[in-house]
């Protein structure tokens, strides 16, 4: 697969690492999450048969984690993103 | 400088550097060169560009770009961080160089002997590269500089030009097999 | 006489006679030839037997799509069992032997499967060998697998080496016939980055084996002409004998071209091939089409062939199979076999055609509405019996029969990523579907523009289609343009066996047996009968039985399914995907800085992931590793010991936010440690098991050195760069590794400060109590070398790390050697380092073990309560929290000469001995110098409770049960004086 | 109708006329007793043993597409019971068991050969853990066998003892290991149900579950609505898409194993070997090809194909350890879809929804593990419980913490 890196352009999937649903960088509040919340957020998938948003890390190139959108029946890759700025859009900081 | 009395030795394990000619292609093992990573600090991205700028002669290198000033060449490494390099003779304490030139601007670490490097000269880099690395030769410019994977290892390709002169900057642990894969690719595509 | 077949012209280099064997026999053939054009050449039909029934056969085809001529090629260590006769180009000096018979090939013992056909029929053997059980894998099965196989491998390690490789281009054109050397010459005009790929050593596809004219050129020449100009553009980049193989995402092949494959050796430091990945934007498929034979009884004997192979031997090559050929056709096609060979003087028996209308010709007899309906010769053809229009049979002389059923586009690649191909009804034939491979589009006969003119003008559109070109179109070259239309005509009645798959002797008889049998889907009709599961891939087969199938089914083709195809295009060898990754380079080597000068010291290295590291040194008289190891521990324990830990990861974390990122990496508390001090750290995953452990010693107040396992350096680093970016994105912390830029040594042993006192420049006071237990620092040795100083022990001695810039590390090992003399300083390695460290009991890779948590290691209270940290909350689940949970401990032999394993379990000192009554496993085990005995470390039901208690340890799987006393993990020192010291 | 070899001969004397189909080919009633979905593996052997042993009546398979074309037709064949966690070795153990008797049980030879099963062994820690597995295996009943290096290099002197980047240091071996011809399994446990009985319904997709106060009342299918008091789910990597009809999310992934086949050869092989520092798997097959195969992917996908990077990894794996394979070839590759689960273990539970049963989450574990899933899942439906072998595989281990987590990867279902 080629992935295309926001910054770096076109590059093949073979220098990245793969994590999984971009739903883990929504990390319950540890102020008030429950346990039931942590379980879910550790454990249940979406899975679907279709557009998928996965966390890739660009281990063979830039360091960075990119929030990738891509249809797991047909791999293709509508959408690449800088997984920072996806972060902070949903409002994780510090 | 330094006054001790600790001989260095190559990351081929010689006290010289390893030079070797296939056909009309030469590889020659870079031990001259003093390196440092400048990460910029958050909220200081300013900062920290416009002092690289001043020391570099140049604004701090894009994604995928690398400058070649002197003292200082700079290629980038991630968003806001850069490799900067320099000669060794003069520069070997490069990292307390640049932090006192940055300061709380950015987070510097000296990386000098996390790496080491192999410049391909001559005719023939393309056959010989094609067989190491997935970079396109056919496109790069000089001054590009890719990090991409030879043989399972993690390295930086810095364009001097494409028909004449790349830098390849490779894990210094593994040297030796970088060195074989170079050589081996050597002989099979000249 | 030697190439008593051999015709005029062609496209073989009369001048260069090559010598080759052929099961022992010399033969010549010339330069150009294939192996199986050289047999034909010299009279050889019969080149192979058939998987099954063991039927002498001789080539189909003249191209990879080839089910029977396969050969072993070559001999000793580079014997490469299945090449096909047909594509495996002549060099001097090729030796071949046919395969799967005994003794000889034409007298095959097991040919006398044939004769017991009818209880071998598909799936026969689902249905029997069941009685008694027990005989299936001593009896049954070893004569099947002993009959089963075709070629054998030499055993031997393959002597050739492998390269990869990578191209990108604009526009990738798979196949060199008529429309892929258009679309190059359009896109090469056009100045774009163009690849073609053919898999055949000379370019051109069927216009290399045809008459007809291009531009008042013959076809050949035309083709020579179109590459010739080709190679003479520097953006082209031509590739013969190279297949691709396989479509895969987002525009990237996998392409195999054939370096050495047409010499007897490699050339030096040449590989045999090389695995290319292409990447192209842009591809265009000119695969072509492959002739499908007609199935009638007793098809499949040598000399009997697909009329377009025996017209390509004759033409391309000057060779052919006979000197009296007969045809069987339902199409025009098949005529301009005939035409062809009578040209070249060759008798033609008749031409046999299955259509009343049949175009009839001066030059030799056409059977209109006639059908071959049986064959006859044991070892090759003699006899076709034919049934005419009128019903009355007549009996054929021939030494060939050119059989063609029409053509079938070259869809596979369009398949790669499970598109489905499409019927074509005037075509009777499976077209390139509407999903292709995003990029792809197909021209030519491959899309099923059969006629030359179709594939030459379809060649360039699609070229200026997928690259987008304007302005006018060159004009196309002049050729025949003859409309072609195919009736389809699968199979001829009969009453013995007609073949379908003629490698793994599937007839239409087992078609008929599994649609009987209920498994008519297309995907239960191959597993059934193993139709198309052949080395051909089913390229001749596959759609006869999909036809037949259908027939019985009583539904149209389309219905009863497609067979999609899947990569390799044709089968790869396994060296050539694996490339130089192999032997000692399978994966880099990392070398530490003192490599070089432990394999003087004569060490011996053992690999730590990547990593070689001293295992042991061993000195003067020394017969075995225990006493290497037993000196060193005792060495270090008693006086100074040097070992290199450069390999456990160092990441280096700055930033103001350093210590609150630290305080959430590691479950215990970092943000109050104080610059210039170092602490122990855990690490747990989110799911609140212990990832890794290590020391983080704080530099500054924004600046924090972490260190990792060996192993688990690379997974720490992303796990860190997830929670900075992910995680926590405005903490202000910047990561960067330099595990290979500092080499670090452990100088431990209650002499380790005296050492480096001669090491470390006196303005550093590293006295207990200026540099005191867990202190660390920067300082400068041997006169101003820049160099860090940590004051902690693995071993659980006075202990320091001392890290200098790697290329130093060689020289500061010497120094420390050098200045060490006094105190017998000792350099130990990782089996000493691993004894002192269970000595001492301190958890490693076998303790933390990935479903360990803190709880387990006893540094259950290590967990802050206080903070959020990362795994902190989901480690509170009861699961990992039980009353009796696993409690890391020591173990000790009650008898200190007995052995005790790692990997034993631990069972209570009576009862039974079963996993029901398990307490609990050994982890880690060594003897202990310090202790004369083993000892060991261990995961122990509420092992923290249980000290003193004896119980058994067994190890059925190393036969072995020791009385063993539970006792503290801490051997050594358990108050730690010795660290402080 | 009985197979045997009497009645092979008879058939072939008197043209093969008297074949009948291995399965009927019925149309759907309203209602079943239980509905499984899913006509591979698990599914057909669950209906066996429901109808077999536990005497169910009423029970109907349903297949979307055709029976047997999940990974039970796409796998690398072998059958073991060499796993470390109690919660684990006793249900595979059962598995190898029922394996060992599954000719004569169905009357249909699936060519169970139990050639062995050899993981071989590279470093002290590796061995470490493989003698505490060993251990595991036979404290729980099951064969095991540590073999040195002089050993291995007795049985298996083909392999790379020279220049071996990770040398061979010993091995655990599992004699009762081995392979079985994987389609025939489909094909046997079908014929089996089919004669007892059983509907196998075959081109009907599941479009959506009928689900009424928390209860299942039955399936709506692409040939109509199907009453059922029970329905159980085994589709394997189809899980996440089948269980979110209703309305779940479970602790799977779908990824992409790819596995390869050879061309034939002459016998090479004498069992199944497994390199313990790399990627790569093999055994040969009856007809005399090497099958073989690696790591997944490591994407979810549900693509059903794979992608080159992985291809190669397998081959340097091969090559590495066995480099005589250089000049065979590879003649086919493919991908199934892996139902990967959160420990690398199963589940065989309840649902939330009454009535409603689920068999999954087997990662590329599932071939050998068919008898015993359907065993238990049978056992599960027929008496809702869960069968001895099987208590630990339930849904809220990971609520609890009791993970069975043999390879110690955590929740990245990639890893494992």
């Amino acid at each position: 697969m080629i992935i295309n890196h926001p910054l770096l352009g076109p590059r093949d999937s073979a220098e990245f690492v793969y994590l999984g649903d971009a739903a883990m960088i929504d990390r319950p509040n540890p102020e008030t999450a429950s346990p039931q919340d942590w379980h879910d957020y550790a454990y249940l998938r979406e899975n679907p048969a279709g557009e998928h948003r996965e966390l890739w890390f660009h281990e063979g190139g830039d360091r960075s984690w990119l929030v990738i959108t891509r249809n797991t029946l047909t791999h293709e890759i509508s959408k690449v993103e800088i997984a920072r700025d996806v972060a902070r859009k949903m409002g994780r900081s510090k | 400088m330094s006054v001790h009395d600790l001989t260095p030795i190559t990351a081929l394990g010689a006290t010289t550097a390893q030079a070797d000619t296939v056909a009309d292609l030469t590889c020659t093992e870079v031990t001259d060169l003093a390196l440092a990573s400048v990460a910029a600090r958050l909220g200081q991205e300013k900062n920290c560009a416009s002092t690289l700028g001043k020391l570099l002669g140049a604004p701090p290198p894009d994604a995928g770009k690398a400058t070649m000033g002197t003292p200082y060449t700079a290629v980038w490494m991630g968003p806001e961080q850069w490799m900067l390099g320099a000669d060794f003779g003069t520069h070997e304490d490069i990292a307390t160089g640049l932090k006192a030139e940055l300061g709380d601007a950015a987070s510097v670490t000296e990386q000098t002997d996390a790496w080491t490097g192999f410049d391909l000269t001559g005719d023939g880099i393309e056959p010989v590269m094609e067989l190491l690395s997935n970079i396109n030769l056919r496109t790069l410019a000089p001054g590009d500089a890719q990090r991409t994977t030879i043989h399972h290892l993690g390295c930086f390709v810095i364009c001097g030009d494409p028909h004449a002169f790349v830098r390849i900057l490779g894990p210094r642990a593994s040297a030796g097999s970088l060195h074989h894969a170079i050589m081996t690719a050597m002989k099979s595509a000249l | 006489m030697t190439q008593k077949n051999r015709l005029s012209g062609g496209q073989i280099d009369r001048d260069t006679t090559l010598k080759f064997t052929f099961d022992g026999k010399e033969y010549e053939g010339h330069k150009g030839d294939t192996l199986a054009s050289a047999l034909l050449a010299n009279n050889v039909r019969l080149m192979g037997r058939s998987f099954k029934y063991h039927r002498p056969r001789g080539p189909l085809t003249a191209g990879s799509e080839e089910p029977n001529a396969i050969v072993e090629l070559r001999g000793g260590a580079r014997q490469e069992p299945n090449t096909r006769a047909t594509t495996a180009e002549l060099f001097n000096g090729l030796m071949a032997k046919s395969q799967n018979r005994w003794p000889s090939l034409a007298f095959d013992a097991m040919a006398i499967n044939d004769r017991f056909s009818n209880f071998l029929t598909a799936g026969f053997y689902y249905k029997t060998f069941m009685w008694p059980a027990a005989f299936w894998e001593k009896l049954y099965e070893p004569i099947i697998r002993k009959a089963a196989g075709l070629g054998s491998l030499s055993m031997k390690e393959d002597p050739d080496a492998y390269d990869k490789g990578f191209r990108h281009c604009d526009l990738l054109i798979i196949g060199a016939g008529p429309s892929g050397l258009m679309a190059a010459l359009t896109a090469g005009r056009a100045g774009k980055e163009v690849i073609l790929a053919d898999e055949d050593f000379r370019m051109g596809g069927r216009l290399n084996s045809e008459t007809l004219g291009i531009d008042n050129l013959a076809a050949a020449d035309w083709a020579a002409q179109a590459v010739a100009e080709l190679s003479t553009m520097n953006n082209v980049r031509l590739m013969p004998r190279t297949t691709v193989i396989g479509a895969f995402d987002h525009g990237i092949y996998g392409a195999v071209e054939r370096i050495s494959d047409h010499l007897h050796t490699p050339d030096a430091g040449k590989p045999r091939q090389i695995l290319w990945r292409i990447y192209a934007p842009k591809t265009i498929l000119c695969a072509g089409a492959t002739e499908r034979p007609i199935a009638f009884d007793n098809n499949d004997r040598p000399g009997i062939m697909l009329a377009s192979a025996i017209r390509s031997y004759a033409n391309r090559w000057a060779a052919t199979p006979a000197q009296r050929i007969a045809v069987f056709t339902n199409n025009d096609d098949g005529h301009k076999t005939a035409s062809d060979l009578h040209a070249k003087g060759i008798k033609i028996a008749a031409v046999v055609d299955t259509r009343p209308d049949a175009p009839l010709a001066e030059n030799y007899e056409v059977l209109r509405g006639a059908q071959v309906i049986d064959s006859k010769g044991r070892l090759g053809l003699t006899f076709a019996e034919v049934k005419l229009a009128d019903g009355t049979m007549r009996t054929l002389e021939c030494g060939a029969l050119g059989v063609s059923g029409g053509w079938n586009p070259n869809v596979h690649l369009t398949c790669h990523q499970r598109g489905r191909p499409a019927w074509n009804e005037a075509l009777a034939a499976f077209v390139p579907g509407d999903t292709l491979p995003p990029g792809m589009t197909v021209a030519g006969a491959a899309n099923g523009d059969m006629s030359t003119h179709g594939a030459l003008t379809t060649g360039a559109a699609a070229a200026r289609k997928a690259l987008g070109l304007k302005g006018k179109a060159a004009k196309t070259p002049d050729a025949e343009d003859a409309p072609v239309t195919q009736t389809p005509f699968w199979y001829v009645e009969g009453c013995s066996r007609a073949w379908l798959d003629q490698q793994n002797d599937v007839t239409v008889k087992d078609v008929k047996l599994s649609h009987q049998e209920g498994f008519r889907s297309v995907e239960h009709l191959k597993r059934y009968t193993t139709l198309g599961m052949a080395t051909d891939q089913g390229k001749t087969s596959n759609m006869g039985g999909l036809a037949i199938m259908a027939e019985l089914a009583g539904k149209a083709i389309p219905e009863v399914g497609t067979t999609i195809f899947r990569p390799p295009y044709t089968p790869t060898a396994i060296g050539v995907m694996a490339g130089r990754m192999k032997g000692m380079e399978f994966h880099p080597t990392r070398l530490t800085p003192s490599h070089f000068w432990a394999k003087e010291r004569g060490a011996v290295f053992v690999e730590v992931g990547n990593w070689l590291r001293a295992q042991w040194f061993p000195i003067e008289g020394e017969t075995h590793w225990r006493e290497s190891v037993d000196r060193e521990v005792t060495a270090t324990r008693n006086s100074v010991g040097v070992c290199d830990c450069t390999t456990l990861g160092k990441i280096d974390v700055q930033g103001t936010d350093a210590a609150a990122f630290l305080n959430k990496v590691y479950c215990n508390g970092f943000a109050k440690l104080a610059v210039g001090k170092t602490r122990y750290g855990l690490m747990l995953r989110e799911d609140g098991i212990a990832m890794d452990d290590g020391t983080a010693g704080r530099l500054a107040e924004d600046h924090f050195v972490v260190t990792t396992t060996t192993a688990n350096a690379a997974k720490v680093y992303q796990h860190l760069e997830f929670l900075r970016q992910c995680l926590f994105p405005d903490m202000d912390v910047q990561l960067i590794s330099t595990t290979e830029a500092w080499a670090q040594y452990a100088v431990a042993g209650p002499n380790s400060r005296k050492l480096l006192q001669k090491i470390v420049d006196p303005e550093f006071d590293i006295s207990n109590d200026a540099f005191p237990f867990m202190a660390c620092g920067n300082i400068t040795v041997c006169g101003g070398l820049r160099a860090r100083l940590f004051r902690i022990s693995f071993s659980g001695e006075l202990a320091f790390e001392i890290a200098v810039p790697s290329r130093y590390g060689d020289a500061l090992m010497r120094q420390l050697m050098k200045e060490g003399e006094e105190f017998d300083v000792t350099p130990y390695g990782t089996e000493a380092l691993g004894v002192m460290r269970i000595e001492k009991g301190h958890a490693a890779g076998n303790e933390l073990n990935g479903t360990t948590t803190a709880n387990n290691l006893g540094m259950g209270r290590m967990v802050s309560k206080a903070k959020d940290s990362i795994g902190s909350k989901l480690s509170e689940r009861p699961g990992l929290n039980e009353a009796d949970a696993l409690k890391q401990v020591g173990i000790k032999p009650l008898d200190p000469s007995k052995k005790i394993t790692a990997g034993g379990h631990l069972m209570n000192a009576d009862g039974p001995v079963d996993a029901k009554h398990d307490q609990g496993y050994v982890t880690s085990a060594a003897f202990s110098p310090s202790l004369d005995s083993m000892i060991g470390l261990g995961f122990l039901k509420n092992g923290a409770e249980r000290l003193g208690e004896k119980m058994r340890l067994v190890s059925p799987v190393t036969d072995l049960t020791v009385e063993v006393e539970i006792v503290s993990a801490h051997f050594i020192d358990p108050e730690g004086e010795r660290v402080r010291a | 109708m009985r197979y045997s070899g009497f009645k092979v001969i008879k058939e072939a004397l008197t043209g093969h006329k008297g074949w009948k189909p291995a399965w009927r080919d019925p149309e759907p009633q309203a209602h079943y007793d239980i509905v499984i979905i899913g006509g591979g593996g698990h599914g057909l052997a669950t209906a066996h043993y429901l109808t077999k042993v536990f005497d169910q009546k009423k029970v109907a398979v349903i297949e979307k597409g055709w029976i047997g074309g999940g990974n039970v037709g796409r796998n690398t064949t072998i059958i073991r019971s060499n796993y470390l966690l109690d919660g684990n070795e006793p249900f595979y153990e059962f598995s190898l068991k029922l394996w060992e008797g599954l000719e004569q049980d169905l009357n249909y030879n699936a060519m169970v050969s139990q050639r062995g099963i050899m993981n071989l062994i590279h470093s002290d820690a590796q061995r470490d853990a493989f003698i505490r597995r060993g251990n595991a295996m036979m404290l729980n009943g099951a064969d095991a066998e540590y073999l040195d290096l002089p050993a291995i290099k007795k049985e298996y002197p083909f392999l790379n003892f020279d220049d071996a980047r990770f040398p061979i240091k010993g091995g655990l071996a599992q004699r009762r290991g081995g392979t079985v011809r994987h389609d025939a399994v489909a094909w046997g446990y079908a014929r089996s149900a089919d004669s007892r009985g059983v509907d196998i319904i075959q081109n009907c997709e599941v479009t959506g579950f009928k689900i009424e106060d928390g209860k299942c009342l039955g399936v709506e299918t692409s040939k109509g609505f199907i009453g059922a008091n029970r329905v159980g789910c085994a589709v394997a990597g189809s899980s996440g898409r089948l269980m979110s009809k209703a309305g779940m999310r479970l602790p799977i992934e779908s990824h992409v194993l790819q596995a390869f086949v050879s061309e034939g050869l002459k016998p090479v092989l004498p069992g199944v070997i497994t390199f313990g520092a790399g990627h790569f798997y093999v055994s040969q097959s009856d007809k005399g090809g090497l099958v073989f195969g690696g790591d997944i992917d490591g994407y979810n996908s549900y693509a059903q194909r794979g992608n080159l990077p992985v291809v190669e990894d397998v081959c340097e794996g091969g090559m590495a350890i066995m480099p005589m394979i250089g000049r065979a070839r590879l003649l086919r590759m493919w991908g199934g879809i892996m139902d990967m689960s959160m420990d690398g273990s199963p589940i065989i539970d309840r649902t939330h929804i009454d009535g409603l049963y689920f068999n999954g989450g087997w990662c590329y574990g599932g071939f050998k593990a068919t008898p015993a899933s359907g065993f238990a899942f049978a056992h599960l439906l027929a008496r809702d419980a869960p069968h001895e072998t099987a208590t630990a595989y339930r849904f809220n281990r990971f609520e609890t913490g009791h993970m069975i987590d043999e390879k110690g990867m955590g929740n990245q279902p990639n890893l494992h």
